[in-house]
């Protein structure tokens, strides 16, 4: 039989064993993306003095490309690189900036090849209009989309279940930027009910900050609301043909309480541990709608560091966008011990 | 088969389950596969589903034999003030059914039929190197178990960590143009199954190890194990044929998603290099070149190929699930 | 052809793309100087030689947008597109620049920072420049000659500073003896690493430049250099305190000369200029303080820039490289907005090389087929047409180098279509009378050059020459394949799509790349059709002590005629870009030199 | 004088699918009186839990048709709305189902899914609720309510969450309990003990039971009445003694041989009926039975086009049969021979 167990001490040391499990991730998700950018090209044929060629401009003299090596800290061994890069992140670094050593504090994540600038603080400036962005659209799409697919599953086979999951299936066909376009051309040309989309930061104008984000939103949201529907119409109809909602309604409980409280609750389990990586994910879809809606945000700033092959600001998004989605998975993990006493362990 | 009165949980259940149960004894005696065709014959969505996805097929292999060269311009139909097409709706005549393109006046049909070939060949490869791996995987993790699923479990763990959109926008930007022997158009296209592949097997392990785990308890495995087979012989004649059902419902999901992979790729300037037509990449073309707006049958045209290809791989998967899997309630 | 730069696509081939040339072939009326220049209506084109909408008026936000950030850096020692030493003149004075007048006018280099232009010794080695006394830093400090000797300094130093032109390096004296022998091998250029490193002599280390007082800079040159005024018209003369200097990032701020300083950057998302409130109109006529504050916002979709253009709620596109197609589709089909329009030429040249060297195109007379048999009016249309793609072209040189001449000595213009008689009668002359093959390389990520090659195919089928395509990507365009002459002569690519824009406008920086055979070089080679002409080898070397511009003018229109005799060029447009003037937009007149509106004067209504 | 609780008269229950009208219960008719027990036997897909779920009223939102009459004290069910019954559930009637662990909600603590049982038919307060849940835990056995009520059902054993699943039932004092498989999902030995609670449960009460089950053995001891049901409609229908003493049909007498006995000398084979349960949708002409029935030929081929009528075969003992009574006595004789030298050669061989 069961030995009843001290309550909180489970989870407390669910939740440190994972932070250990996560930072070791995060480190070994760091050396392999290194390695990827690094080692790959050269390993394809990529020779640093081709690399640092690419930043400089017109007819580039020998002298000038091994000093942008040296610059670079290109020419130094790779492990070495990596090494400098991990130093950066846990203890700051200084850089050559000319004419005094500047001071990069922890996280650096190095310096941009093209721009010469720190990474750490041109992604940080691109965050608030990611998250103004992913937050908007996630809450969007997970009330819609639940809704939705609640009200589908529990009215199976009726005109709104068909025409809401036709709707959806089109949904997640839709290539994103291509309702983004189409969204863009309608509503802030043709009809301009949102015209000249920019970003404006919440705190200096919040009703700005909204109008000009409602498009993206509904854009991004689109395509996550579609597949949550299905999956909450799908999680509905499952659950509700469970035994326990059958011992619910034989409890004589009102069908109010029967779809929600022990419903929608074992339904919604499932969807938010996919809600939390869909989060931790959002960036993919974020370069897509900010590219789309010329937001500069995390994702356009990703564009611009490929377009650029600047390799500092690569590996530093890649990482931060790893760093996301490894979080959301431990967010995910202590959020499902929390819901679901199954777990706890 | 006479049994002793059977303590099936069907009977009582919910009556819908229990009916699925009821007619899945009326029909004893056929495969599985039968009784799966049989289901989804009459699932007339998914049917027309599955026409279009074969359709699609034919157009990718036969095709680009059967429309112009994709690559000649046509000069003279176009305005050569404006650069756009003559005539409306961006050019439709009998001899261009979809129109040509702005500036170029290349044949827009050829290049939907030859960028059909080129987005489903990358869909296909990509599915199949993401299921092969995943598969292999998923089925050692679950059958062996112990360390070696741990260490598989962790290493999914870590392959689902990276972003996989930024990644392979990255990659591929970082790779010479040409490397690994390859070059152009076969290194990008190489590059761009392996990033997908490579980044997406852990979706498919993760099912492949559940299925494995509780397959691996069943009896039949018990059965062959007391008759002295070996591990390989278990995993691959006993265990692989119970897995087909799963691997084949997400291999069709997984199609679908890799399409849209591509062509956000290809929109983001990362994908096919040009000439060689790709949907994402004329949808880039007409973005970019701003000629949407007033020839939006240039977007239009290739966002619907993207629209319906999908759609259709979607529609048919989800049939396919249904007719495999009856619990799943669609 | 504003175009997102696609991946792969290395900053140095964007670099190549660098924009910078004259006045159209409409030949403007000579407007006044300083800044004037005659006022007139809006009316299409106008502002290529009026100044449209002339006004004092000052207040409003001017908003500029670019569909991409800034191309390379806002540090003035490290840009090399015409975008940026246009723009840079609000914020930064170098020693000389391009007159602020529409019309050839503008094409000419006037004193800046100096006060006149810079006087060389007769042997040609040494040029002298006083600068004015009275020019003040945004903190108020006075500008001396060794901040012009330290932003000189500056672009010695490579690694922080690659992107800008290195002419500095290469021109001036050896920084010693044993540089001097490196150099005279080739080894090494300078030798002086750059104040970052050299801090000796209080950061004056550069030997090659020198301030007797603080008015005077003297530049020590290694050759004569007769083009040295161009070269200080570059924005990497302007003076950097050497005490605020930042390094890497100066580019966040410089400290500013000009007009305007700046308030706030952020890289790739907005820049914000407000008034220098120490700028003495008086000290830099070739600029304007209009405006109470200038944003720019970077990386704006390509197409909602030209909306917000035409909305109003942007007044300039930065890059100035025209609209995009729905724009001008809009434009041009409203007589209201394309009175509001300009059609200069931008300064390229795209042109294709007949090579000398490939058989059987060094027969001269299987080139001159070539240059009669293409169909120059479909080429154009490959381009875009008269406005977005430009006019057609006939000389080597565009219309707004300084001394290019009007001739078509193959039809161009009168007989566009091709001229197939004369076609043949050089077949003929050739010894293959029913033609030949060779191939032509073009960029296969570039649309344009993929159609005028298709159209090339077409057109010179006609008389029996078959070519065969080799498109080949940018990024390794001139390192693999059509810039290594062994290549080109292995694959028999007797023809080669290119384009070309000069640094300065003259016929030494039209030419001496593309043109002599000193420029040959085995691997990244830009003389692509391997021209080693004698006459025009000798022209060009006479630029670099001729200091007389009527001598100077005779030799470009010599070298160009030369060029075209040997048919080794085939030019096909001077390119043109539709430009969109908002009606607020005051002052508003194309500068001839970068091919886009003088962004030093604007104002708004 | 007979206190009738429940009387189901004709009772349909028709499921129109895609593939066909499923006759799931096909004219049903039994009552029970309070203190009484029913023991509704039969194979899956027979019918019996369709049956159960219609008098609770669950069927509610599905496409089903229900035709007949059920009174519960009097009082019609079939028709009447579904807030009425509703109110009905879990106060007047309850019931306990197969798969305590997959019945009960995995999120939520024992006690709070007995409260809100307790809280939903009277008006009282959270603690009280709560209260009550302990006090049920208590009195089906569950050691240490106080603390087990805050676990949640994965910390159970099988036998202890069919307890739970007992005093959630028993939260309202239902007059009306249906355990539908209540013993099937656990240990041999759990099942006697749950039994044994039902049994006891049930004197205290004194409601009326219905136990459906597949096994005979499970009704054998605790039912006063047992209907068999085979492919939605009545096969026999008597007091367990008749039932079990005079089985009248030859479904049954499989149903008996099929069954384990504790009391005779244990069979290690059971004795299968041949063949499996018809499809609904396809119910075999005539008497549905006919395909497995041995005797099936010695009715002058009426099974295969008649639907036998329920008849008596002694009185209030009914069963639905082709074959006459003498038929049906000569081949049970030969049946039980046939079975008992069987087991004999069975044990023989086993002791060699």
């Amino acid at each position: 039989m069961t030995a009843r167990a001290p309550a909180p001490h489970p989870v407390i040391t669910f939740i440190v064993r994972r932070l250990i499990a996560t930072v070791f991730l995060l480190i070994v998700v760091s050396m392999i993306t290194f390695a990827i950018f690094f080692l790959l090209p050269r390993l394809a044929g990529q020779t640093t003095r081709g690399l640092a060629s690419q930043y400089i401009g017109r007819n580039p003299t020998p002298a000038a490309v091994h000093a942008i090596e040296q610059q670079l800290g290109l020419d130094a061994p790779l492990p070495v690189q990596y090494g400098r890069f991990l130093r950066g992140i846990v203890l700051g670094e200084h850089f050559n900036a000319g004419t005094s050593k500047a001071y990069c504090p922890p996280p650096c994540f190095g310096y941009s090849f093209k721009n010469q600038q720190p990474v750490w603080p041109m992604m940080v400036s691109g965050l608030p209009v990611t998250i103004s962005l992913a937050a908007g659209a996630a809450i969007l799409w997970l009330v819609g989309g639940v809704a939705i697919g609640v009200i589908s599953a529990l009215r199976r086979g009726t005109l709104f279940d068909r025409f809401s999951m036709g709707v959806a299936l089109a949904g997640v066909s839709l290539p994103i930027f291509f309702t983004g376009l189409i969204a863009l051309e309608l509503f802030s040309y043709k009809w301009p009910i949102f015209p000249n989309v920019q970003f404006v930061p919440f705190t200096q104008n919040p009703l700005l900050w909204a109008r000009n984000l409602v498009l993206p939103w509904i854009v991004l949201a689109f395509l996550y609301a579609a597949l949550y529907a299905r999956l909450t119409r799908a999680g509905m109809l499952e659950t509700m043909s469970e035994d326990y909602i059958r011992t619910a309604r034989a409890k004589g409980l009102p069908e109010r309480t029967v779809i929600f409280k022990h419903g929608l609750r074992a339904a919604l389990t499932p969807i938010v541990t996919i809600f939390g990586m869909d989060i931790g994910l959002l960036l993919g879809g974020a370069i897509l709608t900010e590219v789309t809606f010329s937001l500069h945000g995390l994702g356009l700033f990703t564009v611009e560091a490929i377009q650029n092959q600047d390799l500092p600001e690569i590996l530093g998004v890649t990482l931060l966008a790893a760093f996301f989605i490894v979080i959301a998975n431990l967010v995910v993990d202590v959020l499902y011990a929390v819901v679901d006493p199954r777990v706890r362990r | 088969m006479a049994a002793p009165l059977d303590v099936a949980p069907s009977g009582d259940v919910a009556p819908e389950a229990m009916l699925s149960g009821i007619s899945a004894k009326a029909i004893e005696g056929r495969s599985l596969g039968q009784i799966a065709w049989l289901r989804l014959r009459r699932d007339k969505v998914a049917m027309a589903g599955g026409a279009v996805v074969i359709f699609l097929i034919l157009v990718a292999i036969f095709g680009p034999f059967l429309v112009q060269n994709p690559d000649i311009y046509h000069a003279n139909l176009i305005n050569p003030t404006l650069s756009r097409p003559n005539g409306p709706f961006g050019g439709i005549s009998v001899a261009h059914p979809f129109g040509v393109e702005p500036v170029t006046g290349r044949d827009v049909l050829s290049r939907i039929v030859n960028g059909a070939r080129v987005s489903l060949l990358i869909a296909f490869l990509a599915t199949a190197l993401a299921v092969s791996i995943g598969v292999v995987m998923g089925i050692i993790a679950g059958y062996v178990g112990g360390w070696v699923d741990g260490v598989i479990a962790r290493s999914m763990d870590v392959f689902l960590a990276f972003p996989l959109l930024v990644f392979a926008i990255a990659l591929v930007g970082v790779i010479p143009s040409s490397a690994f022997g390859l070059s152009g158009n076969s290194l990008r296209i190489g590059l761009l199954v392996f990033v997908i592949g490579f980044f997406a097997w852990p979706y498919m392990g993760r099912i492949i190890r559940g299925q494995t785990l509780s397959l691996r308890e069943r009896e039949f495995v018990d059965a062959a194990r007391s008759i002295g087979a070996r591990g390989p012989y278990i995993l691959f004649r006993e265990l692989l044929p119970n897995l087909v059902a799963p691997i084949l419902v997400y291999s069709t999901l997984l199609i679908p998603t890799n399409i849209l992979f591509e062509a956000a790729l290809s929109y983001l300037g990362v994908g096919i290099i040009p000439p060689t037509p790709s949907w994402g990449g004329m949808i880039s073309d007409a973005v970019n070149s701003g000629f949407y707006s007033i020839d939006p049958m240039y977007m239009i045209i290739p966002g619907l190929a993207i629209f319906i290809t999908v759609m259709a791989f979607n529609l048919f998967g989800d049939g396919l699930r249904d007719a495999l899997d009856p619990r799943s309630s669609r | 052809m504003r175009t997102r730069k696609t991946i792969g696509l290395a900053a140095i081939g964007a670099a190549a793309a660098l924009a910078l040339a004259a006045c159209g072939g409409s030949g403007g009326s000579g407007g006044s100087g300083g800044g004037g220049g005659t006022a007139t209506k809006a009316s299409f084109n106008a502002g290529v030689t009026h100044v449209v909408n002339p006004s004092n008026h000052k207040g409003g936000t001017l908003n500029f947008a670019s569909s991409s950030g800034i191309p390379d850096s806002a540090d003035p020692g490290n840009t090399y597109y015409a975008q940026m030493w246009n723009l840079t003149r609000l914020y930064a004075m170098p020693l000389m620049t391009y007159a602020s007048c529409p019309g050839p006018c503008g094409l000419k280099v006037v004193p800046d920072l100096a006060t006149g232009p810079g006087v060389v010794s007769n042997n040609g080695l040494t040029w002298t420049y006083h600068i004015q006394p009275n020019v003040h830093f945004e903190d108020g400090t006075l500008v001396t000659s060794q901040d012009v000797k330290y932003a000189v300094e500056r672009t010695f130093d490579r690694s922080k500073f690659p992107l800008g032109p290195g002419y500095y390096p290469s021109l001036l004296a050896p920084q010693n003896a044993t540089c001097a022998k490196a150099m005279a091998a080739g080894k090494t250029t300078g030798c002086y690493p750059g104040p970052y490193v050299d801090r000796s002599k209080n950061l004056m280390g550069l030997n090659a430049v020198q301030t007797p007082n603080s008015t005077t800079v003297v530049f020590h040159l290694a050759k004569p250099f007769a083009d040295f005024n161009y070269v200080t018209a570059i924005p990497q003369s302007a003076p950097v305190p050497p005490n605020k200097d930042t390094g890497a990032n100066y580019q966040l701020h410089p400290i500013s000369t000009g007009p305007y300083m700046f308030q706030s950057y952020q890289i790739n998302k907005q820049l914000t200029m407000v008034p220098n409130p120490h700028w003495n109109p008086a000290t830099d006529p070739n600029a304007k303080q209009l405006p109470s504050k200038i944003v720019l916002t970077f990386n704006v979709n390509p197409n909602d820039v030209d909306n917000r253009l035409l909305a109003g709620d942007i007044q300039v596109d930065l890059p100035g490289t025209g609209v995009q197609a729905a724009a001008r589709t809009k434009i041009l089909t409203s007589n209201s907005l394309k009175a509001q329009s300009d059609n200069p030429v931008s300064g390229f040249e795209w042109f294709m090389t007949l090579n000398n060297k490939v058989p059987p195109m060094n027969n001269i007379h299987c080139r001159m087929a070539v240059e009669y048999a293409a169909n120059k009016t479909n080429n154009q249309t490959a381009y875009g047409g008269p406005y977005a793609g430009g006019t057609i072209g006939s000389t080597a040189a565009p219309p707004n180098v300084v001394g290019q001449k009007h001739f078509d000595l193959y039809e161009a213009t009168t007989k566009s279509q091709g001229d197939l008689t004369k076609a043949k009668q050089q077949l003929q002359a050739c010894g293959h009378p029913n033609g030949f093959s060779t191939g032509i390389t073009y960029r296969s990520d570039r649309p344009k050059e993929v159609s005028v090659a298709q159209a090339m195919q077409a057109a010179l089928a006609r008389v029996g020459i078959k070519l065969t395509l080799h498109g080949f990507p940018t990024a390794s365009y001139t390192s693999n394949f059509a810039g290594v002459p062994n290549y080109v002569h292995s694959h028999d690519l007797g023809i080669t799509v290119y384009g070309w824009a000069p640094d300065w406008p003259d016929g030494y920086g039209e030419f001496y790349y593309i043109a002599d055979g000193a420029a040959i070089s085995p691997v990244g080679n830009t003389n692509l059709g391997e021209l080693n002409d004698p006459l025009v080898n000798s022209l060009l070397g006479k630029f670099a002590t001729e200091n007389s511009a009527t001598v100077r003018n005779s030799y470009t229109s010599q070298i160009d005629m030369q060029i075209m005799k040997d048919a080794a060029f085939l030019p096909i447009v001077y390119a043109k870009a539709l430009l969109y003037r908002p009606s607020n937009l005051t002052n508003v007149y194309v500068q001839p030199f970068y091919g886009m509106y003088n962004y030093a004067v604007l104002g708004l209504k | 004088m007979p206190d009738t609780l429940l009387d189901v008269a004709d009772l349909r229950i028709h499921f129109p699918t895609s593939d066909g009208l499923v006759k799931a219960v096909d004219g049903i008719s039994f009552s029970l009186e309070r203190g009484q027990t029913l023991g509704i036997v039969g194979e899956s897909g027979s019918g019996k839990s369709v049956t159960s779920l219609g008098i609770m009223g669950l069927h509610h939102g599905t496409n089903a048709q229900i035709t007949g009459h059920i009174k519960l004290d009097g009082e019609e069910l079939v028709g009447a709305t579904p807030g009425r019954v509703r109110e009905l559930r879990g106060s007047k009637m309850a019931m306990i189902f197969q798969d305590p662990l997959s019945s009960l909600h995995p999120y939520y603590t024992i006690g709070a899914q007995i409260a809100e049982a307790y809280l939903v038919h009277n008006q009282v307060g959270k603690k009280v609720a709560h209260k009550h849940a302990i006090d049920l835990l208590g009195r089906v056995g569950i050691p240490q309510p106080a603390s087990r009520a805050d676990d949640y059902p994965h910390q159970f054993s099988g036998g202890m969450r069919q307890r739970a699943m007992i005093a959630m039932a028993l939260s309202c004092d239902p007059e009306l309990l249906i355990a539908d498989e209540p013993t099937t999902a656990l240990d041999v030995t759990v099942q006697a003990q749950i039994l044994d609670l039902i049994w006891d449960l049930q004197q205290e009460y004194h409601s009326a039971v219905i136990i459906i089950t597949h096994d005979l053995g499970v009704v054998a001891e605790l039912s006063d009445d047992i209907l068999v049901m085979y492919a939605g409609r009545m096969a026999e229908y008597g007091s367990a003694e008749d039932t079990f003493d005079q089985p009248g049909h030859p479904y049954t007498w499989g149903l008996l041989a099929s069954m384990p006995r504790i009391d005779e000398a244990r069979l290690e084979r059971l004795v299968p009926i041949k063949g499996t349960p018809p499809s609904l949708i396809n119910v075999p002409s005539g008497c549905a039975f006919h395909p497995r029935c041995r005797y099936a030929g010695f009715t002058g081929g009426r099974s295969q086009t008649e639907v036998p009528e329920l008849r008596e075969v002694s009185p209030g003992h009914l069963a639905a049969c082709h074959l006459t009574g003498d038929q049906r006595r000569k081949f049970r004789t030969e049946l039980v021979l046939e079975e008992t030298e069987a087991s004999t050669a069975r044990m023989t061989q086993g002791e060699a």
